[in-house]
C-alpha cells in the first residue's frame, strides 16, 4: 500500500518525566527528518504522533489503543515507564501490532515478562551494570558498595543486577536503600550510608532526583572520598547542569555518549545540537536508532506486515550513531557496545568499553 | 406511675464555669413546666443535657422511669423526646415543606426506610397537617432560610411536633415571633398537652405566668427555686436574681 | 440628620422594600413595627449595605449611603446590630469587641483600651467572659456582646434589630438603657421590636411597615396613635 | 405530590435516558463502522463514571467530600485482576471486587467518620495514600510496575456469553452496570433513608435531634458509595488487562471529584456526564496540544466559576419546569404577603 | 559499630537533617495555614507560587540580582500575583455554599496552568542557583552545610514574624473576622475585600519566600510545586488550621517521624508511615493539635 508509514509515540510529554519525553520526542524527530530526506521507508515517507501518556499506565495504554486503532500506527514507541512499556506490550499482542521501548531499563521488559511484540533498543539494567561493575573492579578492586535506587521497579531492577555483577568480580555490598521517588531530601539516608562507611555509592535515581542526592552529597561533604557510579539515566544532559560539580566524576555504564568517535555520531550530534539547542543523551540517542531498525526491517521484508517485521526484526543488525546494534531473537534485547563514561570537567568522557556480546547477558525470556 | 422526665442531680462544666450544678427536678406527664432565668443561668445548657446533646458530667436523666443519661440524641428522640432550639436551627437548604417532612418520616416504620418515600403516607399526611397548622402552606415550596425570622421560628416548632413526641422542650420558642403569633404560640402550647408534656424556657414573663403549671427557677447553674407560677414569682430571690428590682 | 426616600429592594425577584420614606434627627429613636416577614429586618439590612437598594437614596448628615459596601457605611457612621447577633465563632469576646472600634479612626491604643474597659465596666459578665470564644456566650450574653461591639465605635446611625429577643427581663431594661444611652449620645437609633410595649417606652416616635411600606407613623406618647399600633400588629 | 428533590431526579432521569440513547446510538455506529477504540474509550470513561458516581453520592448527598474515593476503585480493581488470573470468571470476579470494597469500605468508613467536613476530605485523602503506597510497595502485586496478563474473559449470561474483547458487547455490558448503578442510587434517595442523607448535608447537627442517627446514615452511604466504586473499579482491569497502582493515586480520586463538579454536584448524572466529558476532553485535547495542562486548567477554573452547578445544574432546572409544567408560584408576589396567622387556627 | 558512633554518626545527623527539612516544609506550610485557616480557603496551587518564587529567584539571581536582595524582592513581586489570582479566581466563587470544594478545584486548575506556564518559559530541564552561603561546620564530627543552618535562622524569624502578625495584632482578627461572616465585618468596618487579597497575597508572598530560600537545596523544575504540597498539607491539618504554633510543631514532628521511621524501618515505608501518621491523629483530634473545632 502507499501513502506514509505511522509512527506512533507514546511518551511523557507533562509531568516529572518530561525532560525524558523530550529527548524522546527530539531523537525521534530528528530520525523521521533523516529518512524522509533521504527517501523514507521503501519509499514512503515516515509521520510521527504524539500522544502525552503523562507517566501513568492506564493513560499511557488508552493513548496507544488511539494510536493503534483510529490513527491506525504501523509501529509504536516511546514509552518512559517500565509500567507503561509492560501494560503497552500487552497491548500490542491484542492488537498485533509491534512496539518498541527505548528508555525503560527493568530487566523484566525483556526478561520474564517479554513479548513477542515488544522490543527493547535500548541498554537494559543488566548491559550497564557489566560494564560498569567491570570497569570499577579494574578502578578499586574489591571496594565496599553501597546501593541507594529509586524505590520502584526501575530501581530493584538496576540495583539487584549491578549488585550481582559487582559481587562476581569481588566487591562487597555495605547496604542498600530504597528512597521513595521525587524524594526532597536525601541527607536522611546519608546516616546508613555513613555508617555502612563504603568506597562507593551506585545509585540509580533520575532527573531532579539525581540533582539532590548529587548536591546534598556534596553540601555534607561526602564525595571528597566517594566514588559515585549509576544507571546511565542518572546524570544526563538534562540535569548535568544543576548537578554542576557534583557531578565530577560520577561514571556510569551507557550505551551513548557524545563522544563517540565516529562519523556517524559526529554527524549526529551536530544535527540534534542544531534542532533542538541540546545535547542529544541516551535517550535521544536510542529513540533515534529505532526508526533506523524499523526501516531495516520494513524494507528487509517489502511490508509492515505485523509478523514478518517481527521476523525481520529478530536478529536484525543495523547502524547507529551508538554503532552497530543486534537485536537478539531470543528475548528482543538489542545487543550494543557498552561504554563506561564518566565526568570529567561537566562532560562525559569515555573511560572504557565492553563489546556488546559480553555486555548483554543470560537470555531469561521463556515466552518465546 | 414514673415521671415522664426526671432530672437528678445534672451537672456540666466548662473549664473551670459550672453552667449546669446539681440540678433536679421532675416534671409531670400533660403540665406545662417552665423554666426560667437570668441569660447564662445554664438553661439552655440543661435542654442540651436532657436532649442528648451535650453528656452529663454528673446526674441521670430518667425517662419514663428509664434512665437515659447517657443516650444518644436520637435515642432520646426515640423514647419520646423532642427539642426546639433557641437559635433557629434548620435545614435551611431545603424546602419548608421538606424539612417537616422529615420530622414526620419518623412516624413510619424502620421498615420502610428504603421503600419509595411517596409510600410513607402517614408522613406526608402529618406534614400537610403541619404546614395548615403553622400557616405555612403557602410557603411550603419556599427554601426554609428565604423564610422570615419570625416564620423560621414557627417552622422550628413545627418540626418538632411533626414527629409526634410525647415530650416537648421548646426553647424560648415565641423569641422573635409577633404579638399575634405569641399569643397564638401560647394557644397552641396549651392544646398541646392533650398527647404532650412540655418544657418551656421563656423569657416573656407575661406568657410564663399565664401558661405554666409550674415553674423551675436557674440562677447561676443552679436551681434557685420552684414551684407554682405566682409563688415563685413573689419569691424574694427569684425577684432579685430575674426580675431585678423596678 | 437621616433622610431615606423612596427605598426599594429586592431578594431576586421577590419586591421586599416597596418605597419607604423616613426622617430622623439626631438623637431620636424610630420604633419601627410589623408583623413576621414584612421587611423590617430587610429594610436595615438595606441602609446597612447587605442588601443593594434597587431605588431610591439614604442620606446621612448629608452623605449619600446607597451603593456604599457596608465598611463604608460602617465609617460613614452607622452601627448595626442584626436580629441574629452575628458573634464571630472562633473569636474571643475581646477580638469580637476589639472589631467595633475600627468604625472609628485614629485613636490612639489608650483610647482604644480605655473604650474597651468602659464596655466591661458597663457589662462586668463580657468582662469576666473576655477570653472566652463569643459564640460559647448564652443568648442573653451574645446579645450584649453585639451592642456593645457597636458601642465601642462612635456610631451617628444605630440599626438595631430585635435587641430584647431571647433576654431576661434584667437584661431587657439593660438593653433598653443602653439604646437611651445611645440616644443621649446624640446617635439616631432605629430600633425593630416585637416586644413593643418596651419599645415604645424609648422610642419617639414609631412606623409599622406592612408588605414593604410604611402604613402607619405615630408618636410613642400619642395614646391613640399606640391604640392605632396595636390593632395593626396584634390582628 | 411532587418535592423538590423528587422533580429534580426526574429532571436527571431524562437526562439519563439522553444519555442511554446517546450511548445506545454510539454502540450502533460504533458496531457499524467497525471501531472499537471509541467503543472501548467510552468504555472506560463509564468505568470512570462509576467513580464520579460514588463521589457524588458522598459529595452531593451527604455533603461529605472524599478525596480518596480511588481507593476502593483502586481495591476493587486489583481484587478482579487477582480473581480473573486465577479463576476466569467475569461474575466471580465482580462478586469477589464487591465483597473486598464492603469489607474495605466499612473499615475506611469506620475510620472516616469520625470526622466531618474538610477533615473528612483530607482523612480519607489519607487512607488511599498510605494504601497504594502500600500497593506500590508490594512485590507480590507488581508493585509500580502493576500486573499484566489479565485474561480476556467470557461473561457469561446464562447460555449466552459474551468476550469481554467485544468492545460492543462489553460496551453495553459496563453501560447496563452503570446506568443500573444509577439507577440504584436515584432509587436510595427517592426513600426516606435518603433523605436523612440530604439532611445530613444541609444540616449534620440537626439531624439526630430528628431521630435519625448521623452515624448510621454516614456509614450507610460510605458504604454503599464505596461499593459503587468498587464494582466500578473491578471492571477495569476487564476491559484494560492490567492493573497499575497509579489507579488508587490522587491523580484518580481528585479527576472523580472534578467530574463531580463538571456535571454538576448532587445531581448524580451530572457525575456521569461530567465524567464521560472529562475522560473524552482529555483524549482529545491531550492529543491536540503537548499543554493540555493549560487547556485543562484553564477549563476548571472557567467551568468552577460560570458554571458552578455544573453543567447538568445548569440545564436540569429548564427540564425540571417543563415536568413541573404548572405554573410554577409567584414568588414575588408571596414573598412579600404577610404571613397570614389565622387566628385560631392553631388551636 | 558502636553505640556512641550509631548515635554521633547515625541518629544525632539524622535528627539534624530532618529539623532542616522540617523547617523547609513549615515554610511552605505557613502561607498554606494562612490562606486555609483564615479564608478558608484551599490553595491547590500553592505549590505553583513557591515554584514561581524559585524561578524568578533564578531568573533574577542569573540576571544578576544577589541573593540578599532576592530575599526581599520576590516575596513583593508575588504579592500582586497574589492579589491578581484573589480578585480573579477567588472572589468570584468565594461566596458559594461550598467554598471549600469551588476554591479547591479553580486553585487547583490554575496550579496546573502556572506549571505548564513555567514549563514553556523555562524548559523542562531541572536548574540550579548557586549557594548562596557556601561551606560547611563541624560540630562533634556532625557536618552541617553553612546554608542549612542559615535556613534554620532565617526559618525561625520568619515563623516568629508571621506569628507576631497573625497572633498579637488586629489585623489577624481583621482577618479572621471576614473569613468567617463577611457582611458582619464589614459592618465593624473591616475592609473586607483588601482584607481578603492582602491575606491570600501574603500566603502566596510567604511560598514565594520559600522558594527563594529552598531552591538552591531542593532545585528548580516545573513540577517542583507537586513536591512538598502533600507533606504540607498534613501538617496544615495535624497542626490544625491557622495555627501557626500547629503549623510549626507538626512540621517538626513529621519530618521526625520520617527520618525516624526512615532509619528504623525503610525509606519506602516512610510515606505509608506519615500519611498514617496524619489519619491517626484526625481520628483522634480532628481538630488539630492546636486547632480550634469550628474554626474553620
Ligand atoms: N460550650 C461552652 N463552652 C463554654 N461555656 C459555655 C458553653 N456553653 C455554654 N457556656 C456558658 O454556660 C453558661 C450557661 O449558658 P446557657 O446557654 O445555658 O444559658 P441560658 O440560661 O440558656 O441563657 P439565655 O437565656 O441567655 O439563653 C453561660 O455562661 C455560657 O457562657
Ligand atoms: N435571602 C432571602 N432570599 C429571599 N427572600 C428572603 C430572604 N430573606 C428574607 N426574605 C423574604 O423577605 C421577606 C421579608 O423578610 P424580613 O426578614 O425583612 O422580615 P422581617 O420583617 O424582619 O420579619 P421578622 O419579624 O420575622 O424578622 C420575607 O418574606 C422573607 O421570606
Ligand atoms: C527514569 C528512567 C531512567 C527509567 C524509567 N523510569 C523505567 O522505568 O525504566
Ligand atoms: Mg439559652
Ligand atoms: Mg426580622
Amino acid at each position: 500500500q502507499a501513502g506514509p508509514i505511522k509512527i506512533g509515540v507514546v511518551t511523557p510529554l507533562s509531568g516529572t518525566y518530561t525532560p525524558i519525553g523530550q529527548q524522546v520526542r527530539w531523537g525521534l524527530e530528528l530520525a523521521a527528518k533523516d529518512i524522509n530526506a533521504a527517501g523514507g521507508i521503501a519509499g514512503r515517507q515516515t509521520i510521527l504522533i504524539f500522544e502525552d501518556e503523562e507517566a501513568n499506565p492506564a493513560v499511557a495504554v488508552q493513548k496507544a489503543e488511539k494510536l493503534f486503532q483510529v490513527e491506525k500506527v504501523d509501529f509504536l514507541t516511546g514509552t518512559v515507564n517500565s509500567g507503561s512499556t509492560l501494560a503497552v506490550a500487552q497491548l500490542a499482542e491484542r492488537n498485533n501490532r509491534l512496539a518498541a521501548t527505548t528508555v525503560s531499563f527493568a530487566d523484566s521488559i525483556t526478561g520474564d515478562k517479554c513479548s513477542p511484540n515488544m522490543f527493547r533498543v535500548n541498554a537494559r539494567a543488566e548491559q550497564q551494570s557489566v560494564a560498569l561493575a567491570a570497569w570499577l573492579e579494574k578502578e578499586k578492586p574489591k571496594s565496599k558498595v553501597f546501593y541507594l535506587g529509586p524505590d520502584y521497579e526501575m530501581g530493584r531492577s538496576t540495583v539487584a543486577a549491578f549488585k550481582a555483577n559487582a559481587e562476581k568480580n569481588g566487591a562487597q555490598s555495605m547496604g542498600e536503600v530504597f528512597a521513595p521517588l521525587d524524594s526532597k531530601d536525601y541527607t536522611q539516608y546519608f546516616g546508613q550510608i555513613r555508617a555502612a562507611r563504603p568506597q562507593v555509592v551506585y545509585t540509580s535515581v533520575a532527573g531532579n532526583d539525581t540533582v539532590r542526592l548529587l548536591t546534598q552529597l556534596q553540601d555534607f561533604g561526602m564525595l571528597s572520598n566517594l566514588t559515585v557510579v549509576g544507571a546511565s539515566g542518572t546524570v544526563t544532559s538534562q540535569n548535568i547542569g544543576a548537578i554542576g560539580a557534583a557531578a565530577e566524576g560520577f561514571a556510569t555504564g551507557v550505551g551513548y555518549s557524545t563522544q563517540i568517535d565516529t562519523p556517524e555520531n559526529k554527524k549526529f550530534v551536530e544535527a540534534f545540537r542544531a534542532a533542538n539547542k541540546a545535547d542529544p543523551d541516551l535517550y535521544g540517542a536510542d529513540s533515534y536508532g529505532v526508526l533506523f531498525a524499523y526501516k531495516a526491517s520494513v524494507e528487509k521484508t517489502g511490508s509492515t506486515d505485523t509478523d514478518k517485521v517481527r521476523e525481520a526484526l529478530r536478529g536484525l543488525t543495523w547502524k547507529t550513531p551508538q554503532g552497530d546494534k543486534t537485536i537478539r531473537a531470543g528475548d528482543h534485547q538489542a545487543m550494543q557496545p557498552m561504554y563506561v563514561v564518566r565526568v570529567n570537567k561537566g562532560k562525559f568522557d569515555i573511560v572504557t568499553s565492553v563489546p556488546a556480546d559480553k555486555a548483554i547477558g543470560p537470555d531469561a525470556c521463556t515466552r518465546f | 406511675m414514673p415521671h415522664v422526665l426526671d432530672v437528678r442531680g445534672l451537672g456540666i462544666s466548662f473549664g473551670g464555669l459550672k453552667a449546669v450544678d446539681d440540678v433536679s427536678f421532675s416534671v409531670e406527664r400533660h403540665r406545662i413546666t417552665t423554666i426560667i432565668g437570668p441569660n447564662g443561668a445554664g438553661k439552655s445548657t440543661l435542654f442540651n443535657l436532657i436532649s442528648g446533646a451535650l453528656t452529663p458530667r454528673s446526674g441521670k436523666v430518667m425517662i419514663d422511669g428509664v434512665e437515659m443519661t447517657r443516650d444518644s440524641a436520637e435515642q432520646k428522640k426515640a423514647a419520646g423526646l423532642s427539642r426546639s432550639f433557641q437559635i433557629t436551627n434548620l435545614f435551611f437548604e431545603l424546602t419548608v415543606a421538606e424539612n417537616l417532612r422529615l420530622a414526620a418520616q419518623l412516624l413510619e416504620p424502620p421498615s420502610r426506610a428504603l421503600l419509595p418515600i411517596r409510600r410513607s403516607r402517614r408522613a406526608m399526611e402529618k406534614t400537610e397537617q403541619m404546614l395548615e397548622r403553622f400557616a405555612l402552606a403557602h410557603r411550603r415550596d419556599e427554601l426554609a432560610g428565604n423564610l422570615s425570622h419570625g416564620d423560621q421560628r414557627r417552622l422550628e416548632i413545627a418540626v418538632c411536633l411533626a414527629s409526634e413526641p410525647k415530650i416537648l422542650l421548646l426553647d424560648e420558642p415565641t423569641q422573635g415571633m409577633s404579638h399575634a403569633d405569641t399569643r397564638d404560640t401560647a394557644v397552641l402550647v396549651r392544646s398541646l398537652t392533650e398527647d404532650v408534656t412540655v418544657l418551656l424556657i421563656e423569657h416573656d414573663i407575661g406568657l410564663v405566668m399565664s401558661l405554666s403549671d409550674h415553674v423551675v427557677v436557674m440562677h447561676q447553674g443552679r436551681k434557685l427555686a420552684e414551684g407554682p407560677p405566682n409563688v415563685v414569682r413573689s419569691d424574694p430571690a427569684v425577684q432579685a436574681a430575674y426580675f431585678g428590682h423596678r | 440628620m437621616l433622610a431615606i426616600r423612596g427605598l426599594h429592594s429586592h431578594y431576586g425577584l421577590s419586591h421586599i422594600i416597596q418605597g419607604i420614606d423616613l426622617d430622623a434627627r439626631a438623637g431620636e429613636v424610630i420604633g419601627i413595627f410589623g408583623r413576621n416577614g414584612v421587611g423590617k429586618t430587610t429594610l436595615l439590612k438595606t441602609i446597612a449595605g447587605w442588601v443593594t437598594a434597587s431605588a431610591g437614596t439614604v442620606t446621612l448628615a448629608e452623605r449619600g449611603l446607597c451603593g456604599l459596601s457596608p465598611d463604608r457605611v460602617c465609617h460613614a457612621g452607622v452601627g448595626f446590630v442584626p436580629e441574629d447577633r452575628r458573634i464571630f465563632p472562633g473569636l474571643t469576646v475581646e477580638e469580637n469587641l476589639s472589631l467595633g472600634l475600627l468604625q472609628v479612626r485614629g485613636r490612639s491604643r489608650q483610647q482604644e483600651h480605655r473604650a474597651i474597659d468602659a464596655i466591661y465596666g458597663r457589662f462586668p459578665r463580657l468582662g469576666e467572659r473576655r477570653h472566652q470564644l463569643g459564640t460559647t456566650l448564652s443568648g442573653g450574653e451574645q446579645q450584649m456582646l453585639a451592642m456593645a461591639r457597636v458601642m465601642v465605635g462612635e456610631p451617628r446611625l444605630v440599626l438595631i434589630d430585635e435587641p430584647s429577643e431571647g433576654l431576661a427581663p434584667m437584661i431587657v431594661a439593660e438593653v433598653f438603657a443602653i439604646v437611651r444611652e445611645l440616644r443621649d449620645r446624640g446617635a439616631i437609633v432605629l430600633l425593630v421590636e416585637q416586644n413593643v410595649h418596651e419599645a415604645l417606652s424609648v422610642a419617639d416616635r414609631f412606623h409599622v411597615v406592612e408588605r414593604g411600606k410604611i402604613v402607619f407613623s405615630g408618636e410613642a406618647g400619642v395614646e391613640t396613635d399606640c391604640t392605632r399600633l396595636m390593632q395593626l400588629i396584634a390582628v | 405530590m411532587l418535592d423538590r428533590l423528587a422533580v429534580s431526579m426526574r429532571a436527571s432521569h431524562v437526562l439519563a435516558f439522553l444519555l442511554l440513547a446517546a450511548a445506545l446510538g454510539l454502540a450502533g455506529i460504533g458496531a457499524a463502522l467497525d471501531d472499537s477504540f471509541y467503543l472501548r474509550l467510552g468504555t472506560e470513561a463509564l468505568i470512570f463514571a462509576g467513580l464520579a458516581l460514588s463521589v457524588d453520592l458522598l459529595l452531593g448527598y451527604s455533603g461529605a467530600l472524599s478525596l480518596g474515593q480511588a481507593l476502593y476503585f483502586g481495591i476493587g480493581a486489583y481484587v478482579s485482576a487477582l480473581t480473573l488470573m486465577t479463576f476466569p470468571s467475569f461474575w466471580l470476579a465482580m462478586a469477589a471486587a464487591g465483597l473486598a470494597t464492603l469489607v474495605t469500605a466499612t473499615i475506611g468508613g469506620l475510620i472516616a467518620n469520625r470526622v466531618r467536613g474538610v477533615y473528612f476530605a483530607l482523612i480519607t485523602f489519607g487512607m488511599a495514600q498510605v494504601v497504594a503506597k502500600v500497593v506500590y510497595n508490594t512485590r507480590e502485586l507488581g508493585a509500580s510496575d502493576g500486573m499484566i496478563g489479565i485474561p480476556v474473559v467470557q461473561i457469561q449470561f446464562g447460555p449466552v456469553a459474551i468476550s469481554a474483547g467485544n468492545p460492543v458487547g462489553f460496551f453495553l455490558i459496563v453501560l447496563a452496570i452503570i446506568m443500573g448503578l444509577y439507577g440504584l442510587s436515584a432509587y436510595l434517595l427517592e426513600t426516606p433513608f435518603g433523605r436523612v442523607l440530604t439532611a445530613l448535608k444541609a444540616n449534620e447537627r440537626r439531624v439526630p435531634f430528628l431521630g435519625y442517627s448521623v452515624w448510621r446514615a454516614r456509614m450507610a452511604v460510605y458504604i454503599f458509595a464505596g461499593l459503587v466504586a468498587g464494582l466500578s473499579g473491578a471492571l477495569y482491569p476487564v476491559l484494560r488487562g492490567f492493573v497499575s497502582p497509579e489507579l488508587m493515586f490522587f491523580a484518580t480520586s481528585g479527576n472523580a471529584v472534578i467530574s463531580v463538579i463538571l456535571g454538576g454536584v448532587g445531581t448524580l448524572i451530572g457525575a456521569i456526564y461530567g465524567a464521560v466529558l472529562l475522560v473524552i476532553l482529555k483524549s482529545i485535547i491531550g492529543s491536540w496540544t503537548e499543554h493540555h495542562l493549560i487547556v485543562i486548567g484553564l477549563l476548571f477554573m472557567l467551568c468552577v466559576m460560570f458554571l458552578p452547578k455544573g453543567l447538568v445544574g445548569f440545564t436540569r432546572p429548564w427540564i425540571e419546569r417543563r415536568i413541573v409544567r404548572a405554573p410554577s408560584q409567584e414568588v414575588g408576589a408571596s414573598a412579600v404577603s404577610p404571613a397570614i396567622v389565622k387566628s385560631g387556627s392553631v388551636s | 559499630m558502636s553505640p556512641i558512633d550509631y548515635l554521633q554518626f547515625v541518629l544525632a545527623p539524622q535528627i539534624l537533617n530532618g529539623l532542616t527539612l522540617g523547617v523547609a516544609v513549615v515554610l511552605v506550610a505557613l502561607g498554606l495555614t494562612i490562606i486555609f485557616g483564615m479564608l478558608d480557603v484551599i490553595n491547590m496551587s500553592h505549590g505553583e507560587f513557591y515554584a514561581v518564587g524559585a524561578y524568578a529567584a533564578l531568573a533574577l539571581g542569573a540576571a544578576g540580582v544577589g541573593f540578599w536582595f532576592l530575599l526581599v524582592l520576590v516575596p513583593i513581586l508575588m504579592i500582586p500575583l497574589g492579589m491578581a489570582a484573589e480578585r480573579l479566581l477567588i472572589r468570584p466563587v468565594f461566596d458559594s455554599k461550598d467554598r471549600h470544594v469551588t476554591t479547591l478545584l479553580v486553585t487547583f486548575g490554575l496550579g496546573l496552568v502556572v506549571e505548564d506556564v513555567l514549563k514553556v518559559i523555562f524548559g523542562a530541564n531541572t536548574q540550579r542557583p548557586p549557594t548562596p552561603i557556601p561551606g560547611a561546620t563541624e560540630w562533634f564530627g556532625i557536618l552541617v552545610p553553612n546554608y542549612r543552618l542559615f535556613l534554620l535562622a532565617v526559618g525561625a524569624a520568619i515563623i516568629g514574624g508571621v506569628a507576631y502578625v497573625v497572633y498579637r495584632t488586629r489585623l489577624g482578627a481583621m482577618v479572621r473576622a471576614a473569613a468567617f461572616d463577611r457582611h458582619m465585618a464589614a459592618s465593624l468596618g473591616v475592609p473586607v475585600s483588601v482584607v481578603y487579597a492582602g491575606t491570600f497575597a501574603f500566603g502566596v508572598a510567604l511560598a514565594g519566600l520559600a522558594g527563594v530560600l529552598l531552591a538552591p537545596i531542593y532545585s528548580v523544575f516545573p513540577t517542583m510545586g507537586r513536591d512538598f504540597i502533600l507533606l504540607a498539607f498534613s501538617v496544615v491539618i495535624v497542626g490544625g488550621m491557622g495555627s501557626i504554633w500547629g503549623c510549626v510543631f507538626a512540621g517538626l514532628l513529621l519530618t521526625q517521624v520520617q527520618a525516624l521511621a526512615s532509619l528504623a524501618i525503610s525509606p519506602i515505608w516512610t510515606d505509608p508511615i506519615v500519611f498514617g501518621t496524619m489519619v491517626v491523629f484526625l481520628m483522634v483530634r480532628p481538630q488539630g493539635l492546636f486547632g480550634r473545632l469550628g474554626h474553620a
